[in-house]
């Protein structure tokens, strides 16, 4: 039953990747494409977010650093070679490489340590990445950032071209990490969630768990960087402010922490209503002040859906389920004393 | 003799799951109460229900001939009435000293006295007066949690397995402390340790399912193995 | 030497106003175990309400009771709506907190206007004093001041009487205080209004510090007192004061002698204690004092 | 969906200044060209967030000059002219995604903005790509004239090196010696860079350089060693919130015979700056400053509309204004980048600081800047720039970093 | 009689307190042992000591032969030693079938496995079940580990325990708690591991009547020490342990 269950929603999720591969070629109000596309870009950014908060129990606080890593790695090298293709694939795996080594190491200096000591040491390594960022001048143009050159097939931001490597790479992306979720290792994952000492007692060394758990979230974050720096063709140390990091956990929690597809809908519920309320501002004055408005929708959606939107779907679904049983059981009960 | 406490027609829920059915009984003054029933009956619920911490859907609570059953838990604490719960409901991160601190109401003169009753009665927690809470044995945690009820002048006791993890000679003295208590406060009680409930309950109430199946006094269930047999599964 | 005592003395003061900002912080992380990310608005408040009160009254003193006063009604409002429904999710809190933080910081816009707002000392705390080469700068004087002061009553209450083992005492378990006869929700939010208190009175002090106030100033200020709040050890209340101590020397003499690395020097230093003595330099077990 | 923006402000509500564009009809953004249609113009600006009192500056500044370059009609060579303004939050990603949105939707025929560099850098290659004219106002990085420049990029604000250089015409000569202090950041190294260039052109001896943390409350330090290396002038370059002043008056630089010199920003800042009554320095605008007709016009018009004085980049946002509609003049409406180019390149035109012309390398325009004495004045809660002498455009012209 | 764990002056200190004082046993193998000892006597200390939670400011701990005094928890239960915990020690936001199917996870090595689907392993979850049947739980396999009553959350914790199927099993009060209908159907699995006469078992309880029906030998300790150690019947006619340990409850529940 569970299988069945499995496949139908790989299905669905299949049939709204596809609905939104033939967008650019139905509707063309660009702006709201391109904000589709920072919807895929920052919805990769959460899910590896989500993967650290809501399957390992690890609060980040400068897991922007990794966005920033990607970014102007793959910034650095177009800028200093050629825009093609194959310098962006270096560039990309260069932003892998250094994303890799660096969680690699936050981790191990951390991860044995109670959570927010990984949250710290993270919030203090993006202030230097930040820090170097700014002081590298003739590499990275310093906090005013640089202009840059992208392969030709990029170039033009607001094209199918972008908007479906993006969306592609979301698919892939959501499809190995909710594998990756599923399997046994994401398994011991959410148990060390629920209680480190534990697991290490029942056989699992919970260390290379959760380094495995911060390099791959690490990387993730660091390809959603990439394809970020593709979509602004521009870089500078914005990347690694700690509003990156908010943003991406904002986004998971009102998604639904532990849930995978709840970060990307939250990425696109930030993002559309971010987009939507700062254009209301000529409607009424009010408008003009809509942050006001948006922190107010952050209070509300932790009041009412307190598990983020699809965890209290979840709920909602589970609690139905839980009620029906009760009446199946109650008119088994009624049978029986009647008979 | 009126009843210090009695509980109608119950039923409570935790989220959606409908624990407590129907619990009723009464709790005379002066007298020990125990509640026994299997694993999940319902007993941990009913106290916390009478204790504010899950409050009743349905029913009532009544203490006193004041009904308690929708006040929040420190104004029903407030009105005399202790708990010793199932988990210790240890403060891991104070020193034993600090734990019993935060427990007392107000200090003076009877207090002290009962401080040096209590400190008499397990010595352990003398010994151990300044370390943290969350490093005590799991039997000196019993302990504590027992001690910090007794420091105040209550009314009503509410105590969820108080041998649990005990070894035998202090489940004895904790058996006379008991005892001793009863002169002043009426006790509820949840047991699984049939030898110990036995011997100090007058009453008790069989509860299944979050129901409340059977009562009736101490001595009826000592003498009646079917009964014993029927819902407590001993000889 | 006289360098020596310049840049002690205005590092200390520095170290003493990120006290001052941490320290509501502290309390309220430290005894509550709430990620108050919100903190920095209402320290802005201080700052706004402080400057407001100031410029029509013309008294610093009310000034700084006004800020006090509207730190303590702000910080009921915030536990009452924000914080009640999220104790003991940190989650959820920085969320909420969050998402009150903007409302906070966007609110000053609407109630005192978007442009940033000048602050000048009163007339006897403006200037300085002179002995050698050594300036005192009467502010920064007063400023270390106000810091001991406001450290050694907090002291003496969390030391000397049981609302801090109450406190602590709910957060790690708030149903069993609550069985003792406790009203922990009204002993939270006195406290919760007590550590917002703290931060108004920061933003009211800071105003004339740096001359200037602005809607921003409560996120950037709020991750430099997260920042101390780490260092010292979290919860750790003497911890914070001399975490701040530290920081602010530290930006004083970084400044003048490692210039190049003075960005970093938060960074570096929380960087260093993490890697060092995670528990932070004062932490250790869970002393709230 | 929901997504075409009502924030035009056409000429039906011209004179009324309130942004309440609500009787906008859908203008459909096809073929722009042809001369029944009206001329579309989006700005970006910073309208929420930090640099709010730019935008608004910005947004103020443009509307008045366009009414003004119109004579109030709102229409150049026989086509309407609508704006479109948006709002960058200070944020890259959304300058880029209005940039988009203004050029792709609402199909603009020219760019004006934005309030910050990096927004500003962000939405350049889009110019580029989209091949329509922009005119950058107010930000101020070289880089933007320099190497992130493109030729539809045009800017009337001034850049960081002419600001250099007045504030080096300001205090430089022959034998004093100068310390700087600058923010430790892009646009304070590049500005101090500049400034130390053209002070030493101007036979000044550099003596020390001093880069402070920008979010630092304390600037003991920095101020110490500027003491020690003992100035004639501190040159000081700031933007950002927490300001150095009190605290180099508090350590009594003055009477330690350090002058004080800097650029005057905009009055909300200037009322933190009373410890510095008395200081030589420069500034980009202040209303009682220039002597022109435009000048004049803004200032009552601007009181009219707003009852207070046109603030630091109220002329600027003027003078992006008016150069659109000038060059549309001479193009007879032609807004197409092909046309606007060469006829904008050389370009001169008058603002309310005066003539501007764009530089034909770069597309900078050239202007004048105020050389100042801060001082106390009757009347005003801060201290007021008085001019000393007006630094001609020649004479602030910045070098070309384009490599054109 | 060979031993599978040795202790060799064993000892612990916690700041000034020695809670385990130069403890040397052997731990025959295929036996039951039981611990006993007044509250705060050092068992659970010795029983983190052995399972690698603590380690020991002196001594030395083998197993089959092998010095582990130094290797962490998870190598040891690796190894071959599970133990189950006095306080109740599980996943509580994942279900009860959840937490005992990563222990028989672990049991068979699937460790870094991340790219095929948990449902792979069907076998896994058969196991879960049967131990969960095993247990009496099995009709709560499905409900958070957190819903559960005390006594359940105890069967859980069992059952976590017997899915490693390690030689070794450390049982801390594993019965406290648990009604008195329940105790026999627990004590009923643990006879039957016995009975099965493969793996080693050392027992950690204050129910008496439990200890002399099950045990082969006993450990008496007081104060950290060891202080008597035979049969049953030779602990229970000692008379320290009468007047230190049992008290006079004991005399009256044997009768
Ligand atoms: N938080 C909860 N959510 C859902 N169900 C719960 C929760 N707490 C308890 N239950 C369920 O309620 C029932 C009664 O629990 P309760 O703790 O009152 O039992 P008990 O009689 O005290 O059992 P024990 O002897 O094991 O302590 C159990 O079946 C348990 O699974
Ligand atoms: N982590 C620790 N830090 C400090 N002291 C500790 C720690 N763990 C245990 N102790 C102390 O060591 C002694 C032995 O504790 P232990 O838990 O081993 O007792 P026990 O024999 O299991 O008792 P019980 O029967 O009550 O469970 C106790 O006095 C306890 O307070
Ligand atoms: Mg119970
Ligand atoms: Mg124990």
């Amino acid at each position: 039953m569970r299988k069945l269950g499995m496949g139908r929603s790989t299905g669905i999720y299949v049939i709204i990747a596809l609905l939104l591969a033939v967008l650019p070629f139905v509707y063309d109000d660009r702006i709201i494409l391109s904000l589709v596309m920072q919807v895929f870009i920052f919805g990769i950014f959460a899910m590896s977010y989500d993967l650290l908060l809501g399957f390992t129990g690890i609060v980040s606080f400068g897991h922007a650093m990794f966005f920033g890593i990607g970014a102007y790695s793959v910034a650095i090298v177009l800028n200093q070679n050629e825009a093609t293709l194959f310098y962006l694939l270096l560039g990309t795996l260069l932003a892998v490489a250094v994303a890799g080594i660096v969680s690699f190491i936050a981790g191990v200096l951390t991860l044995r340590l109670q959570s927010h000591f990984y949250a710290m040491l993270t919030l203090a390594l993006a202030g230097l990445f930040m820090v170097a960022a700014e002081k590298m001048r003739s590499l990275t143009g310093g906090n005013e950032g640089f202009v840059l050159m992208v392969p030709d097939m990029f170039i033009d931001t607001s094209g199918p071209t972008l908007y479906l490597t993006c969306l592609i790479v979301l698919v892939v992306f959501f499809f190995l990490v909710r594998r990756f979720t599923q399997s046994p290792v994401g398994k011991v994952l959410m148990a060390i969630r629920e209680n480190e000492q534990r697991v290490e007692s029942i056989g699992f060394s919970i260390m290379y768990y959760k380094v495995i758990a911060s390099m791959i979230s690490g990387i993730v974050a660091s390809i959603a960087g990439v394809l970020y720096v593709l979509s602004l063709q521009f870089v500078d140390t914005s990347v690694f402010a700690t509003d990156v990091t908010l943003d991406a956990l904002l986004m998971t929690i009102i998604g639904g922490v532990g849930t995978l597809v709840g970060p990307i809908i939250g990425a696109g519920i930030i993002e559309f209503a971010h987009h939507w309320l700062s254009d209301l501002a000529d409607v009424h004055w009010i408008f003009k002040r809509w942050i006001i408005l948006f922190g107010i929708v952050y209070i509300l959606a932790v009041i009412f859906f307190p598990r983020g939107i699809v965890g209290t779907l979840q709920e909602i679904w589970i609690k139905r389920k839980y009620k029906k049983q009760q009446g199946k059981e109650a008119t088994k009960d009624k049978n029986e004393a009647a008979s | 003799m009126k009843a210090l406490l009695e509980l109608h027609d119950v039923q409570t829920y935790i989220d959606q799951y409908h624990i407590l059915h129907d619990i009723s009984f009464e709790v005379p003054k002066g007298e020990v109460t125990v509640l026994l029933g299997r694993n999940g009956a319902g007993k941990t619920t009913t106290l916390r229900t009478i204790m504010g911490l899950n409050p009743a859907a349905k029913g009532s609570v009544q203490y006193n001939s004041e009904d308690i059953t929708k006040l929040s838990p420190y104004k029903i604490a407030k009105k005399g009435i202790g708990y010793v719960p199932e988990d210790q409901g240890i403060f891991e991160g104070l020193t034993v000293g600090e734990n019993m601190r935060v427990a007392m109401k107000k200090e003076n003169e009877s207090t002290h006295e009962r401080m040096e009753w209590v400190l008499d009665l397990f010595p352990d927690l003398k010994t151990f007066w300044k370390k943290p809470g969350g490093q005590l044995s799991g039997g000196q945690k019993q302990m504590l949690a027992i001690a910090r009820a007794y420091m105040n002048e209550n009314e009503l006791l509410l105590i969820d397995e108080p041998s649990k993890g005990l070894a035998p000679i202090v489940v004895e003295k904790v058996m006379e402390s008991i005892q001793q208590m009863k002169e002043r406060t009426t006790i509820v009680l949840v047991e699984q340790n049939f030898l110990m409930a036995s011997r100090i309950g007058d009453q008790f109430y069989i509860l299944d399912d979050g129901q409340t199946v059977h009562q009736g006094a101490m001595e009826e269930l000592q003498e009646n193995e079917t009964l014993r047999k029927k819902y407590l599964g001993i000889a | 030497m006289d360098l020596f005592f310049n840049l002690a003395i205005n590092g200390l003061a520095t170290g003493m106003l990120i006290f001052l900002l941490a320290a509501g912080l502290t309390i309220i992380f430290g005894l509550m175990d709430v990620l108050n990310f919100a903190h920095g608005g209402l320290f802005a408040w201080g700052a706004y309400s402080g400057v407001w009160i100031y410029d029509i009254s013309g008294s610093f003193l009310v000034a700084i009771l006004g800020a006090i006063v509207t730190g303590l009604l702000l910080g009921a409002l915030t536990e009452w709506l924000i914080i009640k429904p999220v104790y003991g999710n940190h989650v959820q809190q920085i969320l909420i907190t969050l998402g009150f933080m903007l409302v906070l910081s966007e609110m000053l816009k609407v109630v005192f206007g978007p442009n940033q707002k000048s602050a000048a000392p009163p007339a006897y705390l403006d200037g300085s004093w002179q002995l050698g080469d050594v300036i005192l700068i009467k502010y920064r004087i007063f400023i270390i001041l106000v810091g001991a002061l406001v450290y050694g009553i907090t002291y003496f209450i969390l030391k000397r009487t049981r609302i801090g083992l109450i406190v602590r005492a709910g957060v790690m378990n708030k149903e069993m205080v609550q069985s003792l006869g406790i009203n922990i929700r009204l002993v939270f939010m006195l406290v919760f209004m007590v550590g917002s208190a703290m931060a108004a009175l920061g933003g009211v002090l800071l105003a004339p510090y740096s001359g200037v106030i602005y809607a921003e100033m409560g996120m950037e200020f709020a991750i430099l007192a997260f920042i101390v709040v780490v260092i010292g050890g979290m919860g750790s209340f003497t911890g914070s004061l001399l975490a701040a101590i530290l920081v602010g020397m530290a930006q004083a003499f970084m400044a003048y002698y490692v210039s190049e690395l003075s960005l970093a020097v938060n960074m570096l230093l929380m960087f260093a204690v993490l890697i060092f003595r995670p528990q932070g330099l004062f932490g250790g077990k869970g002393e709230a004092a | 969906v929901g997504c075409s923006s009502d924030d035009t402000a056409s000429s039906e509500d011209e004179g009324s200044g309130e942004d309440t564009g609500s009787e906008q009809e859908e203008t459909s953004g096809e073929d722009a060209g042809s001369s029944s249609e009206p001329v579309k113009i989006g700005v970006l600006a910073s309208l929420s967030g930090a640099l709010e009192t730019y935008g608004v500056q910005t947004k103020r500044g443009f509307e008045l000059g366009l009414e003004y370059a119109t004579d109030g009609t709102m229409e150049v060579a026989g086509r309407k002219i609508e704006v479109v303004f948006e709002d960058t939050e200070t944020d890259p990603k959304v300058a880029r995604q209005k940039a988009i949105g203004l050029l792709e939707d609402e199909g603009v025929d020219v760019l004006v903005g934005s309030s910050s560099s990096g927004d500003t850098k962000a939405v350049l290659p889009i110019a580029k790509q989209h091949e329509k004219v922009m005119v950058v106002e107010p930000a101020v990085a070289d880089s933007i004239t320099g190497a992130d420049w493109n030729k539809y990029i045009f800017r009337t604000a001034r850049n960081s090196s002419q600001d250099a250089v007045a504030g080096a015409a300001a205090i430089a000569d022959e034998g004093v010696e100068i310390a700087t202090l600058a923010p430790d950041s892009a646009f304070g190294r590049d500005g101090v860079g500049a400034f130390v260039n053209a002070a030493k052109d101007l036979g000044a001896d550099i003596v020390h350089q001093e880069f402070a943390d920008a979010t630092a409350t304390d600037f003991t330090a920095n101020i110490q060693k500027i003491i020690e290396a003992d100035p004639d002038y501190l040159f000081v370059i700031w933007a950002g919130a927490n300001t150095p002043w009190n605290q180099i008056s508090d350590l009594k630089l003055q009477e330690k015979g350090i002058q004080v010199s800097t650029g005057a920003p905009d009055i909300a800042a200037l009322k933190t700056m009373k410890p510095l009554v008395g200081m030589e320095g420069f500034t980009v605008y202040y209303h009682e400053l220039p002597e022109n007709e435009v000048n004049d016009w803004l200032v009552k018009r601007h009181e009219e509309e707003y009852g207070e004085v046109p603030d630091l980049f109220t002329p600027g946002g003027m003078s992006a204004a008016i150069s659109i509609v000038e060059a549309l003049k001479k193009t007879e409406g032609d807004a197409t980048a092909d046309s606007l180019i060469p006829t904008m390149e050389g370009m001169s035109f008058d603002t309310p600081k005066g003539t501007m012309t764009f530089r034909e390398e770069d597309h900078q325009a050239l202007q004048t800047l105020y050389k100042i004495t801060l001082e106390e004045k009757e009347g005003y809660d801060y201290p007021v720039p008085v001019l000393e002498r007006k630094l001609s455009p020649e004479e602030t012209a910045p070098p070309i970093q384009n490599g054109q | 009689m060979e031993s599978i764990i040795s202790t060799k002056d064993l000892t612990i200190a916690f700041g000034g307190h020695v809670a385990v004082d130069g403890i040397t046993i052997d731990i025959p193998e295929k036996q039951f042992t039981s611990v006993i000892g007044p509250n705060g006597a050092g068992k659970t200390t010795f029983f983190n000591l052995l399972s690698g939670q603590l380690s020991p400011t002196k001594g030395a701990i083998t197993f089959n032969g092998e010095d582990i005094t130094k290797l962490s928890p998870t190598k040891r239960t690796r190894k071959g030693i599970g133990r189950s915990f006095q306080i109740t020690n599980v996943f509580p936001n994942l279900t009860v079938l959840e937490n005992v199917r990563l222990a028989v996870q672990s049991k068979n090595k699937v460790r870094f496995q991340m790219l095929r689907h948990f449902t792979a392993y069907k076998q896994f979850e058969d196991r879960a079940l049967e131990l969960l049947e095993q247990v009496l739980l099995a009709d709560k396999a499905h409900s958070l580990a957190n819903n559960l009553a005390h006594g359940e959350k105890r069967k859980l914790e069992i059952a976590m325990l017997l899915a490693l199927e390690t030689q070794v099993l450390l049982l801390d009060e594993p019965t406290a708690g648990m009604s008195l209908e329940e105790v026999p159907a627990i004590l009923d699995v643990i006879r039957r591991i016995k009975e099965q006469g493969d793996t080693t078992i050392v027992l950690i309880e204050h129910k008496m009547d439990m200890i002399l029906d099950l045990s082969d030998q006993v450990l008496v300790l007081f104060h950290g020490q060891l202080l008597a150690h035979g049969s049953p019947e030779e602990i229970m006619n000692n008379e320290t342990v009468q007047s230190a340990y049992l008290g006079g409850l004991y005399d009256e529940s044997s009768a």
